[in-house]
């Protein structure tokens, strides 16, 4: 129900007062010097319409002046209202300039006096305010509100498309699972190797390589595998000595023989 | 009940003996309404004007509200306002969530919508892997799949197969609709070159085919539990 | 107010056309009193049955109810039920005296409610005195009171203004039901502040003024600091 609420304590003026000089209190009891003023306004007794400016202004400069020789301190925005009243004061002791560019004496006095029944008016709507009946203190709710539950009730949403997405995904997937592939066919450098080594046994003088290896790419689809590797393994040898490599020009027939009869023989021991 | 507003009058409210009988009740009305908790015929009479007479005043309140929207109820031995009991629908919010089934959710739906009547285990040779209870009851807690039968064979697994929610979610005719082997593989959704695989034209006809016995036993409600691991592969 | 028990026979609650504003009643009483916040016409209206008329059924629970313990009262633009204002000396009895807001805090909430939107400046030229940033925090805090925008001027002050917590608080069902907002306006006290704009009335509108910008950055969150002085003459 009604909870503490974080308010500053309303502390009240007399309260404030408590232990300190009388005057001291009654500046400090005031909310800025319009507060000051409106409250002077209202020991005057009178309707804020007809309230005498000129008197007024008397008053807080008397005030002020008396606070001042208590020694008290006082904020500025005091002081500068009291500088503003005393300049105020003159101009209507005065007798009226004519018309100048500045506002009259009694415009500013109307002005000052309007700002004082505003802050009357808006004080007497803050008391209307807090006299209303106020939840939690003057009128309450339900104590205990009846919470509504909330019920999540799904609706489930998917497509045809990710119905068949998901379909297909599962049994393709299963099907390549299944799927033995053929075992690819490659002629192995190991292979290359050892065939070209019976080559080099017998080929003591240029032999064709293409035509040498042809007794290995009986099938059709060996040839790719079966050249590539003894080109490799051609090379190789080639490097290690074994053999020596012959191509009149690009694309021409490779020509293979032993480099020599007792390294080859040696070599293969 | 009587729906309509009840209405009573108060019993001789004016009667000179009992001159603030309304307004305990009023006193009373605003106090069981502003309470946190249930108030006792102790805790009433404390606050309201001298020589109020309680119990006519919780019975006369109770009267009045009986048959409203809010109702003067006994709470274990105190009294306090509560919605009337039919209306608790108004206590309650339906709020439509949106949810998408689980990867292996669907996978699971499309095997069964295209190979049913089929079993937890067939569901489970056909994906490769184990079907979770769970994805089985949330295609169930959807709508779209039922129980349809037991299978001829040992240990007699249930057969799932799809509803008509299940088509008319779908946008489908009739379950034949579902695209064949053909037509997957012309929209793109399988691979042109893939060998070897069928894809069964589906049939969702509630007439028990021959390998299938009706559910006859009552324990059927949740889903068999033996029919196969708990444990997911899957997500 | 009469306080004996108001008991407004329902009209007609079995005419042919709306056999239902009986239940309609039923209903939407037990969702107000179910209710933790005031609910609106449309909230109303969508948990009533198809064709139910809001506005009657809200007239008449109100007249029910009226001299009751416990009212209909129209806040913030809504509909509640609180306990009858009368019955405050018996209930407030045994709550927790609410530490009551200063009267500067109580000043500038009026100003705020009455001249809004207002900037800080404003508050404190009509004051005649700085505002203590700890005031508007605590009005904040409370929840009465909202940074509504920034004015389009030099500076690009804060403006302030009242939350709908503010007026369920203070039982307004609108920002037109100040107390004393006539005569205020009467003196003219509300108008021509700003510039030559003349703002006659107060506005909660969430829209925002046309001298008014949204609170575009994100330093808003506790209050702007360059916006006035940060010392007090009040306490």
């Amino acid at each position: 129900m009604a909870e503490t609420l974080p308010f500053e304590e309303d502390v009240d003026l007399a309260e404030r007062a408590t232990g300190e000089p009388a005057l001291h209190v009654d500046v400090d009891g005031f909310e800025g010097p319009l507060d000051l003023l409106l409250e002077l306004a209202r020991r005057q007794k009178v309707d804020l319409h007809r309230i005498s400016i000129l008197a007024l202004s008397e008053q807080y400069l008397a005030f002020i002046e008396e606070a001042r020789e208590m020694r008290l301190e006082l904020a500025a925005d005091y002081l500068v209202m009291a500088a503003w009243l005393a300049y105020l004061k003159s101009r209507l002791l005065l007798p009226e300039p004519p018309k100048g560019e500045e506002p009259s004496a009694g415009d500013l006095a109307a002005a000052l006096a309007l700002r004082l029944r505003r802050l009357e008016a808006i004080r007497e709507a803050a008391k209307s305010l807090g006299e209303r009946h106020q939840l939690g203190r003057d009128v309450f709710a339900r104590g205990r509100p009846e919470p509504v539950e909330i019920r999540r009730e799904p609706v489930w949403e998917a497509s045809l498309y990710d119905l068949l997405t998901a379909y297909a995904r599962q049994r393709q997937k299963r099907a390549v699972e299944r799927v033995t592939m053929p075992h690819r066919q490659v002629w192995s450098l190991v292979e290359a190797r050892e065939a070209l080594q019976h080559l080099v046994g017998e080929a003591r003088d240029w032999t064709a390589l293409d035509a040498y290896l042809v007794r290995y790419m009986v099938a059709p689809h060996m040839r790719p595998t079966v050249l590539a590797s003894a080109l490799s393994a051609t090379l190789e040898m080639a490097r290690e000595g074994r053999l020596v490599l012959r191509q009149d020009k690009p694309f021409a027939p490779i020509w293979v023989r032993a480099h020599g009869a007792a390294t080859a023989v040696s070599a293969e021991s | 009940m009587d729906k309509r507003m009840n209405v009573v009058p108060l019993r001789a409210p004016e009667t000179a003996e009992e001159p603030d009988h309304a307004e305990a009740m009023r006193i009373a009305e605003a106090l069981l309404f502003a309470a946190a908790e249930p108030l006792g015929r102790e805790e009433l009479a404390g606050r309201l004007p001298e020589g109020a007479d309680v119990e006519r005043v919780l019975v006369d309140l109770r009267e009045l509200y009986a048959g409203r929207g809010v109702n003067l109820v006994p709470v274990a031995g105190k009294w306090a306002f509560r919605t009337a009991g039919d209306l608790s629908f108004l206590l309650a919010r339906d709020v439509v969530e949106p949810r998408r089934p689980s990867r292996a959710a669907m996978e699971t739906l499309a095997i069964i919508a295209y190979h049913q009547p089929v079993t937890r285990a067939e569901i489970e040779e056909i994906r490769g892997v184990a079907t979770s209870k769970g994805t089985l009851d949330t295609l169930i807690e959807t709508g779209w799949v039922r129980l349809r039968g037991r299978r001829k064979a040992p240990g007699r697994p249930v057969t799932y197969g799809t509803t008509p929610a299940f088509l008319s979610h779908f946008g489908l005719d009739a379950i034949d609709d579902l695209p064949g082997l053909e037509e997957l593989k012309g929209a793109g959704f399988l691979e042109g070159r893939l060998q070897g695989l069928a894809v069964p034209t589906p049939s969702d006809d509630t007439t028990l085919r021959d390998d299938e016995d009706p559910l006859d036993d009552e324990a059927f409600a949740p889903l068999d539990p033996g029919d196969g691991p708990e444990d997911a592969q899957e997500s």
